[in-house]
Order: structure tokens, then C-alpha cells, then sequence
């Protein structure tokens, strides 16, 4: 066994070791300059989450900013963990799209089930329970070597976290293209329904307020740092350090019933869900949203490994925990409902004046940040971009008529893009909750807000070949297509959620997609009065220089007031007129 | 010859059924079980009667199609 | 009819299993935490479908462990009548209420779809609304529906009548296409020796209304109040 | 202590699993296999420090919980 080099909190930040923690020049001289002295270890980790391209929106901000979010039955737009809309009744719907694509291209199962379990979480985290699960799927070609078992095991993961939680996934899509060869894309939705005037929202408030961690005990998962961040140097420290992380439906189900048990009492002044870099991004959105600090001890934070530092706890990514700031003096009270359920509680702080995160460890302040600038003063690039100009149109009349238009139509109907994906959704339990009104298949999905005569529709669509071809008409189209399937089953279109999956953005020709597909999502949601409240941003799906098609996969949600109006695709006697709108 | 395989979690990756055994184990009233971690045992019959070739092969097995290498070990025994 | 439907951690189709029992009962079931060490006195108590323990080690192994799992033993060995849907099944088969076990799908795939099913006894408690060999449609929605029992198990339940819903083709045959799990005998469900005692896979709470697809699963409700009266 | 626990399906009763890895394993190539069977491998840290005691504690448990008497077989390995 080799020595066991104390970890070090105080080592010297070179320019290496901040390369490695993926900040550039100008963004550390930022951090200094907040900071007002050198970081620590654990403060630089913590810097270089919150500003990562994935939990800063840095190349993306200032283009998402341009879409339509606002309606009179939007309650809550982008900014939340989810997006809000009223349904009537004191009733809302609480929704939003993510991605998990890298981590599903490395293990297909955990990284789709892991997806899964993260978007659940930013919808009950409001005070949802969550009705339904969508997945928009793209895979590479389905004669390359990888497309099976990704597909197998993404499949499969979706299914497996899905089912357990109990909550029905009741539809999605699913694309194969050459262009996903080397990055699929994992696109999970969840929708979620509550009360208006029980919607929970981030923002911490009230000096001196517990905050509790809850859910499971933190690991390893997902951590990647600086190797000096670990306290254990042996010969197997990659072992230490598994990048994938691994989801515990059971415990995630475990979880929503305990938090909507305690969403049910008058408990709760805050409450977050712990997703990319946990307790980072939690505890800091949470402070700099309510304006205060929090003063964590971390040998408070339940541990599933030994010798666990600062950096890795406050880095770490495992799966199913949620951090709450309770009213003062509940915390037996709440500790019960968690008890009950077996879960994790521990009351790692409390809320401080100070605007800080200041964070103890074993007696020793090992870090100390003050959160508005970190949240506030993240980077916003505006990234170089090039219009991408529409490609030749491909009229019909350049291609000879097929010989044989039966034999085509099958050929068509049988073609990966169009042929039935049923594979894929008898694995996923659609039923479970018993409100699932129309299953997969059709245009839409629709899912009964039980005890109501209302339902809800839900459509997730996209044709990237489209935004390849014309990125404006391409993100027009897709916010369209969702519209049409909700009118199709006989809903009423409300808002959409997105995920935004592009190549590199330091291209321009990226950067010029992605500016093009906002451009047409833009003008699609203003005309048809159908704003964006929730989404993400998934960057750099792209290798060896190849990017994917532009993907802004689109997630829109609609109200049946009146269940019995349903319309379905199936024509249901002989003897019916097909009718065809539109040119 | 017969290859007994087993395949369990690398160190640090979550283990969600050890975890609730070992919950269900204490609350039947066994004290005293400090860790618990579920993996799979596999036993391959093999026509081949080299050891080294059939241990060869096997972990040839493991890495294309019993082990998820990305959070599992294998480990072989030939008998 | 008085109803209990018993919840352990992870049951997730309890609420399913609780608006079927009082849409044909016009009562509220009286609702079991796992941890509970008593049950009110009922008619029938529900073991509902769902991933109780996440389904870790085996189905329905932990739940069969539970505090609350001992008073359901009871009761059924009093002659109460017990119903246990899909989870349910498997808790009945780990406790041995019901004989054999439910392994995993021989696809290795969880299915959920509509089957069709023969009700191969409707001289039970459960089946007495339907008619003999009536074939139904339910929806399944599981991993580990494969009914496995040993041959003299087999044949006993097959003899004595125990095997009261069959997967079946549209004709009623009991083929391999219309298996959907590769059970022995393609059973779906069986019911024990002294009749109080019912498992099966498929969810008859899920098709009690016409808006999720069908009515068929109401008959076996409607038979358990029958069965009472 | 650590005990290793194998547990194996019975003879006569069916194995979904291990004849699906049978096939794949002969869909990529792999001759010779003439059969597989999956088990379980569970591993218990005991702090019992009694060799028999831990053993009859560990017999216990298979037989309340980890192994399915009806289908399975428990082996119990103290080390
Ligand atoms: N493509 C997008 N369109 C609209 N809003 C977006 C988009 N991407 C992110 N957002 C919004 O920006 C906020 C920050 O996003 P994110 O960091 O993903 O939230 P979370 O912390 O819940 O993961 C969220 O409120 C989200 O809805």
C-alpha cells in the first residue's frame, strides 16, 4: 500500500492547475478579483463547475435570452428548475427537457437512466409529482458497430429508472443519422403536476435558517478534478474516481414521496435539487437567488466513502439528493418524514448574512466565496457566428418518380425513421399512475391531471436534417410540429420546454446554427403565442471535428379541458372522409 | 473445463441492491453486517481443455460481453 | 366490501390499485404502511403492483419481509381473501401463500402491453362475474412475470382448476406468441388451494374505465363483492 | 470477516439469463461454450470475528433473505 499524502486545500494554483479546471485566462483573473486573494483548492473546483460551460450557459445566454417566455398562463419562465404554466383549477403544470449525451455515449444504461432521474428531480423539487416521462433519442446509423447496444442500453436505462420511480413514460422520438455516430443524444422530459399555491421555489431566505441534506449519502461520482483533489494517491486513484454515475430509482421514488409528504406541511422556506455538480451548484444558486450565505460544516455530509474531501464532496455528482432551507426549530419534525421513508438527513448549516459560502472541514474554513458574484459575474461569451445560408432546395422534380410505389411505400414504412418504434416503448411501463389516456404511438401523448376532466398533451419533436439544411426554418419547424401533434389529439398548445443540442460552439458555423434555430424558434413561439419556460443546453456534441445536425429538440405541452374531446390517429369505421388541410 | 466468473462493481461506483440488503438484513435483526455489495457469479461450461486457453478465452468473454468495463471487474477461476 | 391495500416502499401502483377498489366498492380501502404491525379488520387486502425495494435481490423478497407482511399471512391463513397484482404476485410467491416463483422474462426485456387472457376458472371469488373461458384483455407491465413451478407443482394446479387466467391468442389458444413472458403453461394467474388466495401478472386496475382502453379488468372486482354478498 | 455467498438457480429450473449469454456469447464467435448459468455473488462484512459463528449467521440470512429457497441453492464461504 503506498503513502497517503495529506490532501492539500492550500497548494499552489498554477496555470496548469487552473488550465485543468477548464478556466481560461480572463475567467480566473475574474475569481481573483472576487475573491480579492488566491483560491483554495476547493474554491477553484468550485469556481470551475459554476462556470463550465454546462452550469453557466456561457456561449449560450446571450442568444437564449431572445425567446419569447412570457403569457398570461405562464406562472414561472426560465430561471427556475423547471417552467410553469397554469392550467386552471389552482392547478399547474410544471415541466422541462435535459440532456445527458456524453454520459449516455460512455454507459448507456446509467447515463439515460441517471438523465432520467436529474430532469424528475428539477420538477418535484417545485412541488410536482411528476405524471410523465418523454424521451427524444438520437442514435448514429443503425449499421454502426455502436448503434445497438447504445440503443439497447439507453432503451433499457430509460425503462429501468423510469419504471421503478412508477411514473409512466408515455412517448418521445427517435432519430438514426450518421451524424450521431460519435455523440447520441439523450433527451429526457418530465412533467410534473401541482398546486399554484404550493409551488416551491430556490431562492434561500431567513438569517439563521437550517439547511438539511437529504437523499442519498455522497460518493465519488462524477467527480473530475485535479488529481491532487483526491485525498488517496495509489496505484488503482482512477478506480477512486468513477466518472460514470450510477442512479438509484428506488431511492429516487423513496425521495419524491418524502419531499411531497413534507411539501404537504408549511416546513419548507427553500428547496433544490442536487443535480450537476450537487452540492455546488445547489447551495450557491440557492444563496445568491434569496441574496444571503450559507455556512456549511461538511463533516456533517453523509459519506458513502472514507476520507472524502472538501473538493470531492462539493463536487461530487451523486445521484438523488436535494438540499432544503427549513423554518427554525422543524428539523425533528422533518427528520421524521425522512426517517420514515429511510432516508438521509443531516442539517450540514445554516443560513448566514454574509452573502458567502463558507464552508468548514474538520475545524478549518476551507472555503469562503461570495456567491452573487460567482452566480451573477459567470461568463457570457458572444461567441463569433456565421449565418448558415439556407442549402439548395431539393425539389422533387430533380429525382425520377419511383417504378413501383408500393413496393417503395414499404420500403419507406420499413425505413429506420419511419417504422415503428414499438421496440422501444413496450419497455417503457406507459400505463402505471392509470391516467394515461393515449399511449405511444399516436401524435401526442396524453395523460389525465387525475380526478379532473382535464388532460394533458405532450409532443417532443424535432428534423434536424431541416435545421442542418436551414437552422432558421429547421427551429421554426420544430416548434410547429409540436403544435400541430398537440392540436392533433385535441389539446390546446400552452408552452414548450427545449433541449438544445449542437457541435462545438468555438465554430462559427455552430455558433451560426445555433443563432439561426433560436432565430426561428423565436418567431414560431411569438406567432403562435407559445412561449419557451424551461430548457438546456447540450454543447461540444461533436468529435473529430464532426458535429451532430443541429438538434433543438423541442418538448411542448398542451391542455385537453375536456378528456372525452380526444381524438386519436386510428380511423374507427369503414365509410370516413379523409380530408387534407393545407397546401 | 468450467470457468466460474465473477463480475462486481469497481470501487466507489454506487451499489444500489448492496445497499438495500444490507438495510433489509438490519432490519431483520442481523447486527453486526458492516457492508454489503451484489454482483454476479457465471459459470461457462468450455469444450476446450487447455487451461490457459480457456482462461484466455473467457476473459476474452468478459471484456466483449460479461463485464461492463466501464464499472465492473471480472475475475476467473478455471477448474 | 371492506379493502385494505397494503404500500411498501416503492409500491408504485398502489394509488391505481386504491381508485379501482373504491370506484367498486364506493368505500375507501384503508391504506398499510409496510412498517405497520396491524391491519383493520377487511374482506380482502391488495398487494399492489410496483417495484417495492427497487425489486433489488428478488421482486418482492424484501416486501415479503416486512413487518406488515406477517399480519397479510394471517389473514389469509384465517381464509381472508388476498389479491396480489404483479409485485404483489411475486411478494405471494416469496412469502409461499402461492406456490412457485416469478423469474424474469424469458425476452429479458420488461414488457408493457395488452394480452389477451382465458379465465380459466371463473368458480373463484375473484372470476365469478366472468364467463368460463371468456377471454379478456388486460395490459401487463413487467420484468420478472416468467411463472416458473416444477412439474408436480404444474400439474397440481392444472388439475385442481389453480390456474385462473391463461395467456391466449385471440382464439383462446394458449400459444407462444401470445406469452409474453415465457411462463410455464402460459399462466397469468393462479389462485390457492382454498380459493382465498389470488397472484397474477397482469393489472385488471389499470382497465376499469373506458377512457384507458377497455373494462375488462372490472369484472374482477365486481366478482369479489359478488363473492361477499 | 467477510463471507462470500454464491447463490445458483436449482437444477430443473430455468435460466432465462444464462441461456441468453450462451447465445450472444455464440453470436460473437465465442465456440466450445456448452452452457451458463448466472448466479448471484454477494459479499457480507461481518464484524463478527468467530469463524462458525459468522457462518451460521451468514446460513441464516440465505435463508431468511438471499437465496429463494424454493429455486435457489446458498453456498457460504468464510474468509
Ligand atoms: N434552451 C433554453 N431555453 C430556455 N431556457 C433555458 C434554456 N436552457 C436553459 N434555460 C433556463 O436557464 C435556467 C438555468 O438552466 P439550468 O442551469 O439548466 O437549470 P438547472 O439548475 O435546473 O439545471 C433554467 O431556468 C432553464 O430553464
Amino acid at each position: 500500500m503506498s503513502q497517503t499524502p495529506a490532501w492539500n486545500n492550500n497548494v499552489e494554483i498554477t496555470d496548469a492547475l487552473v488550465k485543468e479546471h477548464g478556466l481560461s485566462d480572463d475567467e480566473y483573473a475574474l475569481c481573483l478579483k472576487i475573491l480579492g486573494r488566491t483560491p483554495t483548492l476547493t474554491e477553484l473546483g468550485i469556481f470551475s463547475v459554476m462556470w463550465s460551460e454546462h452550469c453557466s450557459y456561457k456561449s449560450s445566454k446571450k442568444h437564449l435570452k431572445t425567446l419569447p417566455t412570457k403569457a398570461p398562463w405562464v406562472i414561472h419562465g426560465p430561471g427556475e428548475n423547471a417552467g410553469v404554466i397554469d392550467i386552471g383549477d389552482n392547478q399547474a403544470i410544471i415541466f422541462k427537457m435535459e440532456s445527458h449525451n456524453h454520459p449516455s455515449y460512455i454507459e448507456p444504461y446509467q447515463g439515460a437512466a441517471t438523465g432520467v432521474g436529474g430532469i424528475l428531480r428539477d420538477v418535484f423539487t417545485m412541488g410536482a409529482r411528476p405524471i410523465a416521462n418523454m424521451n427524444a433519442l438520437r442514435f448514429g446509423s443503425p449499421d454502426h458497430p455502436k448503434t445497438k447496444h447504445l440503443l439497447g442500453g439507453v432503451v433499457e436505462g430509460i425503462g429501468g429508472y423510469g419504471n421503478c420511480v412508477g411514473v409512466p413514460t408515455v412517448g418521445g422520438e427517435t432519430n438514426f443519422h450518421p451524424s450521431y455516430d460519435g455523440n447520441i443524444l439523450v433527451n429526457a422530459m418530465n412533467v410534473g403536476l401541482a398546486q399554484q399555491d404550493k409551488i416551491f421555489l430556490s431562492a434561500a431566505a431567513g438569517i439563521g435558517n437550517p439547511v438539511i441534506y437529504v437523499g442519498s449519502k455522497t460518493g465519488r461520482d462524477g467527480i473530475h478534478g485535479a488529481t491532487m483533489a483526491s485525498a488517496e494517491f495509489t496505484e488503482d486513484s482512477e478506480e477512486k474516481r468513477p466518472t460514470v454515475q450510477v442512479g438509484d430509482p428506488f431511492t429516487e421514488k423513496l425521495l419524491i414521496e418524502a419531499c411531497l409528504e413534507l411539501m404537504a406541511t408549511d416546513m419548507i422556506v427553500a428547496i433544490q435539487d442536487m443535480g450537476a455538480a450537487g452540492l455546488t451548484s445547489s447551495s450557491v444558486e440557492m444563496a445568491s437567488g434569496g441574496g444571503v450565505g450559507f455556512a456549511f460544516n461538511l463533516d456533517m455530509v453523509p459519506q458513502r466513502e472514507e476520507g472524502m474531501t472538501p473538493y470531492e464532496m462539493m463536487l461530487s455528482e451523486s445521484q438523488e439528493r436535494m438540499l432544503i432551507v427549513l423554518k427554525p426549530g422543524r428539523e425533528a419534525e422533518a427528520k421524521a418524514i425522512f426517517d420514515k421513508w429511510d432516508l438521509d438527513f443531516a442539517v450540514i448549516g445554516k443560513i448566514t448574512d454574509t452573502g458567502n459560502l463558507t464552508l468548514t472541514f474538520k475545524g478549518d474554513v476551507v472555503a469562503d466565496i461570495p456567491t452573487k458574484p460567482l452566480a451573477d459575474n459567470s461568463p457570457e461569451y458572444d461567441r463569433p457566428w456565421v449565418k448558415q445560408e439556407p442549402k439548395a432546395i431539393l425539389g422533387a422534380d430533380s429525382f425520377p418518380a419511383p417504378a413501383d410505389m408500393a413496393d417503395t411505400l414499404l420500403k419507406m414504412v420499413g425505413s429506420p425513421d419511419l417504422c415503428s418504434r414499438e421496440w422501444i416503448w413496450q419497455q417503457y411501463d406507459h400505463q402505471v399512475m392509470a391516467d394515461t389516456i393515449q399511449k405511444p404511438g399516436g401524435d401526442a401523448a396524453v395523460v389525465r391531471v387525475h380526478g379532473t376532466d382535464k388532460a394533458v398533451a405532450i409532443s417532443t419533436d424535432c428534423t434536424p436534417r431541416y435545421c442542418y439544411a436551414d437552422p432558421v426554418e429547421g427551429g421554426k419547424q420544430a416548434v410547429a410540429e409540436t403544435w400541430r401533434n398537440i392540436t392533433a389529439v385535441g389539446a390546446n398548445p400552452l408552452a414548450i420546454t427545449d433541449c438544445l443540442n449542437f457541435g462545438n460552439p468555438e465554430r462559427p458555423e455552430i455558433m451560426g446554427q445555433f443563432v439561426g434555430c433560436i432565430e426561428g424558434m423565436k418567431e414560431a413561439c411569438e406567432i403562435l403565442d407559445y412561449p419557451v419556460v424551461s430548457g438546456n443546453v447540450s454543447l461540444y456534441n461533436e468529435t473529430n471535428g464532426t458535429g451532430i445536425h443541429p438538434t433543438p429538440a423541442i418538448g411542448g405541452v398542451g391542455l385537453l379541458s375536456d378528456s372525452s374531446k380526444m381524438v386519436t390517429i386510428a380511423p374507427k369505421t369503414a365509410g370516413e372522409v379523409l380530408l387534407l388541410v393545407g397546401e | 473445463m468450467k470457468a466460474r466468473v465473477h463480475i462486481t462493481l469497481k470501487n466507489g461506483v454506487l451499489d444500489p441492491q448492496g445497499k438495500a440488503i444490507q438495510h433489509s438484513l438490519s432490519a431483520l435483526g442481523f447486527d453486526g453486517v458492516e457492508d454489503v455489495r451484489q454482483g454476479k457469479y457465471i459459470e461457462v461450461d468450455l469444450t476446450e481443455t487447455d487451461k490457459d486457453k480457456a482462461y484466455a478465452a473467457v476473459e476474452e468473454m468478459c471484456k466483449k460481453l460479461l463485464s461492463n468495463m466501464v464499472i465492473e471487474n471480472y475475475a476467473i477461476d478455471i477448474e | 366490501m371492506k379493502t385494505a391495500v397494503i404500500v411498501f416502499p416503492a409500491s408504485n401502483c398502489d394509488r391505481d390499485m386504491i381508485v379501482a377498489l373504491e370506484k367498486v366498492t364506493g368505500q375507501k380501502p384503508h391504506v398499510i404502511w409496510h412498517q405497520d404491525s396491524d391491519i383493520p379488520d377487511v374482506d380482502l387486502i391488495a398487494l399492489p403492483g410496483g417495484f417495492s425495494f427497487g425489486d433489488y435481490l428478488r421482486c418482492g423478497a424484501m416486501a415479503a419481509q416486512s413487518p406488515v407482511t406477517k399480519k397479510v399471512i394471517e389473514h389469509a391463513d384465517r381464509g381472508g381473501n388476498v389479491i396480489g397484482v404483479c409485485n404483489g404476485f411475486q411478494v405471494l410467491t416469496e412469502t409461499g401463500l402461492l406456490p412457485g416463483a416469478l423469474m424474469r422474462n424469458e425476452s429479458l426485456k420488461f414488457v408493457c402491453k395488452d394480452v389477451k387472457l382465458k379465465v380459466e376458472n371463473n368458480d373463484t371469488p375473484f372470476t365469478n362475474a366472468y364467463q368460463p373461458g371468456q377471454i379478456i384483455t388486460t395490459p401487463v407491465a413487467h420484468h420478472d412475470g416468467n411463472y416458473f413451478a416444477d412439474d408436480d407443482t404444474l400439474k397440481a394446479l392444472e388439475d385442481e382448476g389453480r390456474v385462473v387466467f391463461r395467456y391466449v391468442d385471440d382464439n383462446g389458444q394458449a400459444t407462444k406468441a401470445a406469452n409474453p413472458n415465457g411462463s410455464r403453461n402460459n399462466i397469468a394467474g393462479i389462485i390457492s388451494r382454498r380459493k382465498n388466495i389470488l397472484g397474477t401478472m397482469p393489472h385488471p386496475e389499470r382497465l376499469i374505465e373506458a377512457p384507458q382502453g377497455g373494462t375488462d379488468g372490472l369484472g374482477f372486482f365486481e366478482s369479489m363483492i359478488n363473492a361477499l354478498n
